[in-house]
């Protein structure tokens, strides 16, 4: 059992691109009272605490542990987790 | 070697990867070059903002799709990351099939794929903000 | 240089021409290599013949129309004449276009064009003939 | 006025891959009473004069100059000539 295992627990999320410029960071930290928590709802909690982001989350896409991941999955915040958005590369 | 998959810092320099394989008839080679305007505006380079290791291995899943797909005999990729200046090759995809058919119709949909899946993007670095 | 046509003696050996234009965004380069099998038997090399200087003119013919159609920014053509040996090349065609999809289609429809008119013709060199 | 220039005209068409093969010859000659014919009197008569052509010849195209003529266009003896088959580069 770790120090940080104990509520909130805080799920970090790398950001990339132009949403990372909005937000101004390149890690948004989300509190959660659970461990783990559905995509769906780790989206949501991430636009609440960070209304930023808000406005371009509906392209975007979670990815745990370098790949992306379907809204009804769980993820942990001991995972590597982050927010991809419109990708241009090429 | 039948899938290979690589992010390089700057330019592609070189002249990439050749694919010779014993029954492929067909090597296709896409090199993408940065262009001197960008939405209209004149730019001195891209800079690539790359998500290691997922881009890596979101290019190497999706080669190994279009590889199984369209009967592949192998692909190559080439990425770059960091500054790329205007002129200079920035990406690289080359793809060795029996037939020609079948490596222009796996590179299109490599590339088409790629915009929408590999976590890469690309930061104009404009003329007039230096 | 915005179109040029050659045609060369033995397999395509030096990497052809790099086409760098300045709003080029797409260079795409075909190599078509000679197969180890020709109507399902084992070969040891093709022999072109090149009806000259009728192949070189409807080559070039050719790539101006497609470069019209398809507003290509450059084209180069690379064809063997002769002895070409499985696995060597004998014919290399690079497309430089702003976009992807007009270079891709162009080659298509190059390639495709070129298997109709230009007057040159494969004679296989089998292997059990020796 | 040179010393060819009396009937009967030697028409000399160039051959080609498969077809020169079948004939036996890079180059058929074709005996005409005009110095100047149509493409498709050209292959009609080449045909009668070569039977081993005839075959093929319905996938052929005449090349004039070294450039593909047209059905009804006039070809003269002086013309340099050639019967293009199929064709297989690339």
């Amino acid at each position: 059992m770790t120090e940080d295992n104990i509520p909130p627990y805080v799920f970090r999320v790398l950001l990339f691109g132009p949403i990372a410029q909005t937000a101004g960071t390149t890690c948004a930290e989300v509190m959660i009272e659970q461990p783990d928590i559905l995509v769906e709802q780790l989206i949501e909690t991430l636009c609440r605490q960070n209304p930023g982001i808000a406005s371009s989350v509906r392209t975007c896409r979670i990815a745990r542990n370098h790949a992306f991941a379907q809204d009804h999955e769980r993820v942990s915040f001991r995972d590597e987790l982050a927010l991809i958005g419109m990708v241009s590369g090429g | 070697m039948k899938i290979t998959v690589r992010i390089i810092n700057g330019p592609l320099t070189d002249s990439g990867q050749v694919l010779r394989m014993p029954d492929a008839g067909a090597v296709v080679c896409f090199h993408g070059i940065v262009r001197e305007l960008e939405q209209g505006r004149r730019i001195l380079a891209l800079d690539y903002e790359v998500y290691s290791p997922m881009a890596e291995q979101e290019l190497q899943r999706l080669a190994g799709e279009v590889v199984q797909t369209h009967g592949l005999a192998a692909i190559s990729v080439d990425h770059s990351r960091g500054r790329v200046p205007v002129g200079e090759c920035s990406f690289r995809l080359t793809v060795a099939s029996m037939h020609r058919k079948a490596s222009l119709t796996a590179m299109d949909e490599f590339i088409d794929r790629m915009k929408m899946d590999v976590p890469i993007w690309k930061h104009p670095i404009f003329a007039e903000d230096r």
